[in-house]
């Protein structure tokens, strides 16, 4: 099976290829059937590949294509890699994403025949990157997929592209990943500089030759550490995650949620060689993580826009995965973009159920009492909510947990700070679900009349996601709890340099314990507040003002980098082009013409002149050529 | 003072008197003063010639220079009627510059040539080189190419002359 | 004899065409450029097996030691196929304009392209020169004569800026020449002869600055955007699609090899000229509101890259200036092949006054984001790859200059995707919605640029193959020390 | 007697005809100061004639047959000179050559 | 030597068929004919020479060298003749008596390049100048031809008391006048001789109106009647380089001779290519701006006065054709142009396409665009100049100003091809196109084979 695996990524390509070229003729069933069907084939031969995985002894193997680039000592082939961290991202990535696919057959239809088309060819072409991002055996490869990604956004950001506005986010999430990217793409000129190859198996049995704290591999971690802060939305560059949201609801849930920002986290994950190295690198990525945490969630606080609340859990989120990284527990991160994946995409299908019931509404102050009329969206909403929130018993409780225990072992702040994002998860996010689906409507009557439940294409996706929301986390069950941690044996061998903290029994159950019942004191504390929720039309002030306007971090970087980039660029159109090199240029030509409008002055037309000037020229040429 | 000295005073009083009418040339108002002024000077040159054993240039040079073309320049001045109140006087500081700037040359010469080693002109040394005969053998043999080429030119001087001068 | 046949295909059509008249000057240039075409994969496949077939030797000038001395190498067989097919590309875009005395205008495209080829071929410097001049001189006319309002003006200054700069060259060929032994001016005798240092240093800027001004390098070229901008697309294409590839293929052909010590001297100096044109061209691209100066300026941006690459001189950086050059010249020919559509349909330039282009020539939108993307070097597309190869050689020489020019990377995406958004998405104005899309012969000529693009996107090996041999020799001859 | 005094000499005449021809406006001096700086000349080539004929050189009558032709040119040259002076002064109704300096520039 | 003889023969000839040929544009033929029958009496001379032979007591050379510039010169006056010829008669009524002037000068330029003898370069300069001087001021009436003729005339005589001053002291070092027995290059300089040796330089650059001896041309080339600037703007120059390259490089060169006056050429051609550039990119009219750019032209001729070596001779050749026959037929063209300022050829590529188009060929081989003879000619002089060594900065001093050579020549193509206008133009035969043709033709095919011309040296 495994020398099929290029069967995965091709078959979503060919799904891109057949959506993008007759867009004009293909009729929206067979759209729907093309783009699904390609994904969800791929989910059935990423299951079989998985299968194969899972079996004891399998070792990595890498399927070849064809020569990529070929540059002297530097072969950098064509080829995927399969093994057990890439297999488990092909399952995440396919069955996330054929859900997703069958949920947009039916939230996109009311879009043109060739919109439509258009639609599932890009998040056809996204699936087909991110494939080859996972799969890549190489960092080239890598990047490959790293910027298909992040075009594919770019694409379905700006989706519906006759609104300036969605333009602009777009190209703002696209430059903002760039960013991250040319780190990247520095770190892969380092390692081809250091190892003189960028192939996984190669590189990462260069490395120990560095040492531990090589500079070398300072600057390696770091650079593609940049790479993923910018795809993963973290602090600084996370600005554009929250933005992305103008695309349509499914590519939230899709890419901006369950699998393009998490590539960020394969990245580190199987860099881990590479990265338990660098333990200065570590910390930074742990603290960069725990702020994004922090600060996210603080944002999301005060944010009314129901996709911009979850986007900024996503982004929080993201930054316990980021925590979970920095101490050294890979495992946990990969479980928690499992979970995440499952919950978040959850939560952003039901988000988008609800926007399509209330016909684009998307302001939470809007809407209210839902639960009365989408009763399958409130309780796979819900379920959602107590997964995120970490509630025992579903994934995402576990998922954190690990994180959580992990960070306590590495250290106590960063315990606490992420415990206090872990609190602000639950706030926000049952803020958002008892203003959403409690209360009473508060819309309009035309709104009111129109509520009804999503069609099955959407609900279906639902319950398979709250399903696997709740399910999820048992695949990695705590030490304490006395099963096997199968996540962890199952990555095990790919994730060799991890180092666990392992806590003692009971402390490790009276941190679960402390975080469930502070969870559960929050979810009580959301509840009375906004269950009947009016909204007064009241204007923040105050610390709440400065949350809902984001810390005015957008401000900020308008004006340390936009605005002096925009000046800079004036200045040298202006300053330096026009009036300094052109009119240089320029300059020597009307010299030129300057010089022969004097010089031609001599010729004055008095031959008396002329023979004076010829004398005068003999005398001192005579003195330069005799005397001299 | 022997003959060496007679010569030596025959060649100062001829310089002078070529140097002081050459300076009048160029010095008096009226052009009619400056033709008889050249024709002074060329006398004293042709003076020279004598000295120096060129009895052909002598003759050819009393009847071609101060016979024909000084007489020609005469009379195209008489001619034109001119005088000295039509010349307007060039302005000051140009005439300066034209003597400064003469003189200058002047002085650059002598600096170069101040130097210069050369054989000795034994004045008195009468020699017949200078005579019509050894020097018409000389024309019409080797200088013959050039003696015909003046022909072209005198042509050429004679055609332009009459294109020019006809009305 | 293939190798003159590739000459004088064009050379001897495109006089013909001088006397030809509409239709007949279009259908005649065509069908050589498809000629000229078939003879260039044909040579491209010997070249790929053995080059030294291409070589052709004649004697022209034997007093001078200076012979009529052409062949393919590598890069020479990669340069012709790009004019071989740019010139096809060019001809089928515009075909369905008329241009006022088509015969000549089509007649010096022609002329040029036999200059542009004759260039790439050259194996004698004299010949070099020759041909060097040749393919400016057409240019020349073009742009005056079928150029915008200042035209005139523009192109003299693009003009004399490149002849200053080619005469230059000259006056450093023939101090070469003299210095040879047997006073020769074939590339063999060049490289053999290795000037003392000293003579190298001072003669690495009369050939440096000649091709820094036709790539163009910063501070030389502030010719290239208003010459741009005033061109007929057409020249345009054919400007900043192969002609400043001279400039860069100049540099590999004729100043690595023949004066190593004088580009070891020097080349941190022209790598810092090119890195600080890279930001400063790209800063100058954020700003720009007129279509035709964007890309203009985007060009000298990349061009910049290219030529930090070429002064790096290893192994990657040379590969993947190679095959850029060859990209680079088909995805700014595809860039102008739509601005010369957007022209055609909209007649302005000013990018503010558009806008919504998509809603009503969707495939005209996508072909611009396809080329766009290329053109910022979206892996996969062949952009990717040069850029990829340079930035990573250019990071193997110095990693500080490689971190600063690839900040243009993030800068490439603000300006280009800024001018998606104004030119093409967004709501459609009075003037766009009235925008025809893309017709039979330009999606033609436009589809097989965008094949081009994801066909050495995806599969590189063809043409990193072929460059192989140009950059064995330029590195066994550059890494004097 | 040392040639160094006729050169001199000559060299005197010689710079005095120059700086007739720059201090005069009228054409004829002008021309007639250009006759002098030729007659100068001639002196010089007289002296050198006789210098190498002291000196012992058979061929030295060269020199004062190269005086005879610069005389046969002379005339040539008056001639015509003459001609254009007339031809002006026929136009202008004047010999001052700053008169006519209408192409300038 | 025949052709010395032919050319005076005709001469004479010519100006008893005015006497007798009445239609003033059969002139013309005879002229023609004459300038045919010197160029195969010419040829003629090169059979028998078969390397080079002094002839008539030392006076006159015949060498492979005089017998191509000959032929050159008298080529060219050939296509003067043809393209011009029927514009003498604008001038004046004494059409025979012009041309038979045109031929006396050529029987002077003959000489150009075969004397052996001092006295042979003075009457040489003097045949060619004097018949110049009447030439300048024919057109009688005309104040401008006037003065012209004036200017030339007292500046001409001037610098023949230069001449002969300088050929007086040489004779007084050397005691000899042949430019083969002088043997200044061996023993001790004597300051007679340097002195002689830079005189003879400011004469010979005044004859090519090198900077600072150039104040006449412009004004010179401006007064004249058009056609006959043409005629000494070109033909005439290249005699007057030759003639200084012959003196130089024969008596001025070996034993270390040429570092005495080296660097004055080398300060005069630099000043020559900066004050000729740069005034002609001032100029309005056409005709004055050709007068500057044969300025500039000499400056880059005098590089093969600076180097002296083998490859000077061989670019003072070609930069004589080059040179000579785009110059001759620029002002053929312009000769045909009612309005002689750029704004004259506005839009002559409309009118008159084929005009403009050879029109153009001359004027890029005048700046020096490869494929015209015009880039071999200046390559040829600068390799002379790179071989002499230490005159780099000279060569690039030189390029730069042919790029702003450029500036100038392409004005006038940009008002022919890019400018609107009706350039009116005289009525215009098929001959006279068809020598054109030919003349650009001889331009790019010595733009490309170069080695038609050189093999006969």
């Amino acid at each position: 099976m495994i020398h099929l695996v290029w069967l995965v990524p091709f078959l979503p390509l060919l799904g891109f290829l057949i959506n993008g070229l007759g867009r004009k003729y293909l009729p929206k069933s067979l759209t729907g059937v093309v783009g699904s069907g390609s994904v969800l084939a791929a989910f059935v031969i990423s299951l079989l590949i998985f299968f194969e995985v899972r079996q004891p002894g399998f070792t990595p193997q890498v399927v070849t294509l064809f020569d990529f680039i070929n540059v002297g000592s530097l072969h950098i082939p064509f080829a995927f890699q399969v093994d057990q961290l890439s297999a488990l991202f092909l399952l995440i990535i396919t069955g996330v994403g054929s859900l997703i696919h069958i949920y947009s057959t039916s939230y996109m239809h009311e879009e043109s025949n060739e919109g439509f088309a258009r639609y599932f060819a890009y998040l056809n072409l996204f699936v087909f990157s991110m494939l080859i991002l996972v799969l890549g055996a190489n960092y080239v490869m890598m990047f490959i997929g790293w910027e298909g990604v992040g075009l594919c956004s770019y694409l379905l950001i700006g989706f519906w592209f006759r609104n300036i506005n969605f333009n602009k986010a777009a190209n703002k999430a696209f430059i903002m990943n760039r960013i991250g990217d040319l780190g990247f793409l520095l770190g892969i000129f380092l390692m081809i500089q250091q190892f003189g190859s960028v192939t996984f198996s190669e590189v990462f049995e260069k490395v120990p030759a560095l040492g531990e704290g090589s500079i070398i591999l300072f600057a390696i971690a770091m650079l593609l550490f940049v790479g993923a802060m910018g795809k993963s939305a973290q602090v600084p560059l996370y600005t554009w995650l929250p933005d992305a949201m103008a695309g349509p609801t499914p590519v939230s849930a899709l890419i901006h949620a369950a699998t393009m920002v998490t590539a960020g986290i394969y990245m580190v994950a199987r860099s881990n060689v590479l990265y338990s190295l660098a333990p200065y690198i570590q910390a930074i990525i742990a603290i960069v993580g725990v702020v994004t945490a922090l600060l996210a969630a603080s944002i999301a606080l005060k944010q009314n826009d129901i996709k911009k609340v979850l986007a900024y859990s996503t982004v929080s989120q993201l930054g316990y995965m980021f925590l979970a990284l920095g101490t050294g527990a890979y495992t946990a991160a990969v479980f928690h973009v499992m979970t995440h994946a499952f919950f978040k995409a959850l939560l952003f299908l039901g988000s988008g159920s609800v926007i399509h019931a209330m016909g684009g509404e998307q302001d939470i102050r809007k809407m209210g009492g839902l639960k009365k009329w989408m009763p399958v969206t409130n309780i796979t909403f819900l379920i959602g909510c107590l997964a995120i929130a970490g509630i025992p018993g579903l994934s995402g409780f576990f998922s954190k947990d690990e994180i959580l225990a992990n960070a306590f072992g590495y250290n106590k702040v960063i315990y606490a700070l992420a415990l206090i994002g872990a609190l602000m998860t639950a706030f926000y996010m049952f803020r958002l679900y008892y203003i959403t689906f409690s209360g009473k409507f508060r819309g309009t009557h035309e709104q009111e009349h129109h509520l009804h439940e999503s069609p099955a294409a959407i609900t279906l996706p639902l319950i398979i996601l709250a399903v696997l929301s709740v399910i999820g986390g048992y695949v990695g069950l705590p030490e304490v709890f006395g099963a096997p941690h199968l996540l962890h044996e199952y990555l095990s061998p790919v994730l060799v340099s991890e180092h666990p903290h392992h806590l003692d029994h009971t402390l490790e159950w009276g941190l679960m314990g402390l975080s469930t019942v502070l969870v559960i004191v929050m979810i009580f504390i959301a509840r009375g507040k906004f269950s009947r929720y009016e909204d007064t039309g009241a204007e923040n002030t105050g610390i709440a003002k400065v949350l809902e306007n984001k810390w005015y971090v957008d401000e900020l970087y308008d004006a340390i980098i936009v605005k002096p980039l925009l000046v800079l660029s004036r200045f040298f159109r202006d300053g330096i082009e026009r009036s300094g090199i052109d009119a240089l240029v320029n300059g020597v030509g009307r010299g030129v013409k300057w010089g022969g409008g004097r010089i031609r002055l001599l010729q004055n037309g008095q031959v008396g002149f002329y023979i004076f000037a010829m004398v005068i020229g003999m005398i001192v040429l005579f003195v330069i050529s005799l005397f001299l | 003072m022997g003959t060496m000295s007679t010569e030596l005073m025959i060649f100062i009083l001829l310089s002078a008197i070529a140097i002081a009418s050459a300076l009048g040339v160029i010095l008096s108002k009226n052009p009619v003063n400056s033709v008889l002024n050249m024709i002074i000077c060329f006398v004293a040159i042709a003076g020279h010639y004598i000295m120096l054993n060129a009895q052909f240039l002598f003759v050819v040079h009393l009847i071609v220079y101060t016979g024909a073309i000084m007489v020609l320049f005469l009379f195209v001045l008489m001619m034109m009627n001119l005088n000295a109140d039509i010349e307007p006087q060039k302005r000051n500081w140009l005439k300066y510059a034209g003597a400064i700037s003469g003189g200058a040359l002047l002085l650059v010469l002598v600096g170069a040539l101040r130097e210069a080693s050369l054989p000795a002109v034994q004045a008195g040394s009468a020699t017949d080189i200078g005579l019509i005969a050894n020097l018409g053998k000389t024309l019409f043999t080797s200088y013959v190419v050039p003696f015909e080429l003046s022909s072209v030119l005198f042509l050429s001087a004679m055609v332009g002359a009459v294109v020019i001068g006809k009305k | 004899m293939l190798t003159v046949l590739l000459i004088l295909i064009p050379l001897i059509t495109g006089l013909i065409t001088f006397g030809l008249k509409g239709a007949g000057a279009k259908a005649l240039s065509l069908l050589s450029s498809f000629a000229t075409l078939v003879i260039a994969v044909i040579a491209w496949q010997q070249a790929a097996t053995a080059p030294e077939t291409l070589q052709f030797v004649a004697e022209w000038i034997p007093q001078l030691g200076s012979q009529f001395n052409v062949g393919l190498d590598g890069m020479g067989a990669m340069l012709c196929l790009l004019t071989a097919v740019s010139f096809p590309l060019i001809f089928i875009t515009v075909y369905g304009r008329e241009y006022d005395r088509p015969g000549a205008f089509y007649g010096l495209l022609l002329l040029s392209q036999a200059g542009l080829i004759g260039v790439f071929t050259a194996y004698d410097a004299l010949l070099f020169y020759v041909f060097w001049e040749l393919a400016l001189i057409p240019v020349y006319f073009l742009c005056s004569m079928w150029g915008g309002e200042r035209a005139i003006p523009v192109t003299f200054k693009f003009f004399v800026y490149t002849f200053a700069g080619s005469l230059l060259m000259l006056t450093g060929i023939i101090y070469i020449y003299t210095q040879t032994p047997e006073h020769s001016f074939s590339w063999t005798a060049f490289t053999a002869l290795q000037p003392g240092s000293t003579e190298q240093s001072w003669l690495f800027w009369l050939f440096f600055v000649a091709f820094a001004i036709k790539m163009p390098v910063f501070p030389f070229h502030t010719w290239q955007p208003d010459t741009y901008e005033q061109s007929p697309t057409p020249v345009t294409m054919v400007l900043s699609g192969i002609m400043v590839k001279m400039g860069l293929f100049g540099v590999i052909r004729w100043l690595l090899p023949v004066l190593p010590q004088g580009v070891y001297i020097w080349q941190e100096a022209a790598i810092v000229l090119s890195v600080i044109g890279i930001i400063y061209a790209s800063c100058i691209a954020i700003v720009q509101t007129d279509l035709k100066r964007l890309i203009a300026y985007s060009s000298i941006a990349h061009i910049g890259l290219m030529s930090a690459a070429i002064f790096a001189n290893n192994e990657q950086s040379m590969q993947g200036v190679q095959v850029q050059m060859f990209n680079h010249g088909i995805n700014i020919i595809g860039l102008w092949m739509i601005v010369e559509v957007i022209q055609n349909r909209l007649n302005i330039k000013n990018m503010q006054e558009m806008g919504g282009i998509a809603t009503h020539a969707p495939k005209l939108a996508i072909a611009l984001v396809i080329v766009s993307l290329a053109n910022i070097a979206l892996p996969l597309t062949n952009g990717f790859i040069g850029e990829f190869l340079m930035f990573s050689g250019l990071f193997q020489y110095n990693a500080w200059f490689a971190a600063i020019a690839a900040v243009a990377i993030i800068l490439a995406a603000v300006y280009m995707l800024n001018m998606l958004q104004k030119v093409i998405f967004g709501e459609a104005n009075a003037l766009t919605s009235t925008t025809a899309d893309l017709k039979t012969g330009e999606l033609l000529a436009i589809s097989v640029v965008i094949v081009i693009i994801f066909v050495l996107g995806v599969y590189p090996k063809p043409l990193l193959e072929l460059v192989d041999s140009t950059t064995a020799m330029v590195n066994a001859a550059a890494w004097v020390k | 007697m040392p040639v160094q005094y006729y050169i001199f000499l000559s060299i005197a005449l010689f710079c005095i005809g120059v700086m007739g021809v720059l201090m005069r406006r009228n054409a004829i001096i002008i021309f007639m100061c250009i006759e002098l700086m030729l007659n100068a000349v001639n002196l010089l080539l007289v002296a050198f004639s006789k210098m190498w004929v002291d000196a012992g050189r058979i061929d030295a009558d060269a020199a004062q047959l190269f005086v005879f032709f610069v005389m046969v040119v002379a005339a040539a040259e008056v001639s015509v000179g003459l001609a254009i002076i007339v031809m002006m002064y026929r136009n202008t109704h004047s010999v001052d050559i700053n008169i006519l300096s209408r192409l300038k520039n | 030597m025949n052709a010395l003889i032919s050319t005076a023969v005709f001469g004479i000839v010519l100006m008893f068929v005015g006497l007798f040929v009445k239609n003033k544009q059969q002139i013309k033929y005879f002229a023609i004919a004459g300038t045919i029958i010197a160029f195969i009496a010419n040829w003629y001379d090169g059979q028998l020479a078969g390397g080079s032979s002094t002839i008539l007591h030392g006076m006159i050379e015949v060498s492979r060298l005089s017998v191509l510039f000959n032929a050159v010169a008298i080529g060219s006056t050939f296509l003067y003749f043809v393209l011009c010829g029927s514009s003498f008669e604008k001038v004046g009524d004494d059409v025979a008596d012009y041309f038979a002037l045109v031929f006396f000068i050529l029987a002077g330029i003959t000489l150009t390049a075969s004397f052996s003898n001092l006295l042979m370069l003075f009457l040489a300069i003097e045949i060619i100048s004097i018949p110049q001087y009447i030439l300048a001021g024919a057109d009688k009436k005309n104040l401008k031809s006037n003065e012209a003729s004036l200017k030339y005339f007292l500046m001409g005589s001037f610098t023949t008391g230069i001449l002969l001053m300088g050929i007086a002291l040489i004779y007084g070092a050397t005691g000899s006048f042949n430019i083969y027995e002088m043997g200044l290059g061996t023993g001790d300089l004597s300051p007679l001789a340097l002195c002689g040796i830079i005189l003879l330089g400011f004469a010979l650059a005044f004859k090519v109106s090198a900077v600072p001896f150039h104040f006449w041309t412009p004004d010179v080339y401006d007064g004249s009647p058009t056609v006959f600037t043409a005629f000494m703007a070109t033909v005439v120059k290249a005699a007057g380089f030759i003639a200084f390259l012959r003196l130089f490089q024969v008596s001025f060169t070996g034993g270390g001779l040429e570092h005495h006056w080296q660097l004055i050429i080398a300060l005069i051609t630099a000043a020559t290519l900066l004050i000729g550039n740069f005034t002609a990119v001032f100029q309005q009219s056409v005709k004055r701006m050709l007068a500057y750019s044969s300025i500039a032209q000499a400056g880059f001729m005098l590089f093969t006065i600076v180097s002296s070596n083998e490859t000077a001779t061989q670019g003072i050749i070609l930069y004589s054709i080059a040179y000579s026959v785009a110059t001759i037929g620029i002002f053929a063209i312009l000769l045909k142009m009612k309005d002689y300022t750029f704004d004259g050829y506005n839009g002559l590529a409309r009118r008159q396409p084929l005009l403009a188009l050879v029109n153009t060929i001359f004027l890029l081989s005048l700046a020096g665009i490869p494929l015209t003879a015009g880039f071999f000619a200046k390559y040829f002089v600068l390799t002379a100049a790179v071989q002499q060594g230490q005159l780099l900065w000279l060569v690039i001093l030189a390029v730069l100003c042919a790029a702003i050579s450029a500036y100038y020549y392409f004005r006038v193509i940009i008002a022919m091809y890019f400018k609107t206008g009706d350039a009116e133009t005289l009525p215009i035969t098929a001959g006279f196109r068809s020598v054109l043709v030919i003349g650009a033709a001889v331009i790019i095919l010595l733009g490309v084979f170069p080695n038609l011309v050189l093999q006969f040296l």
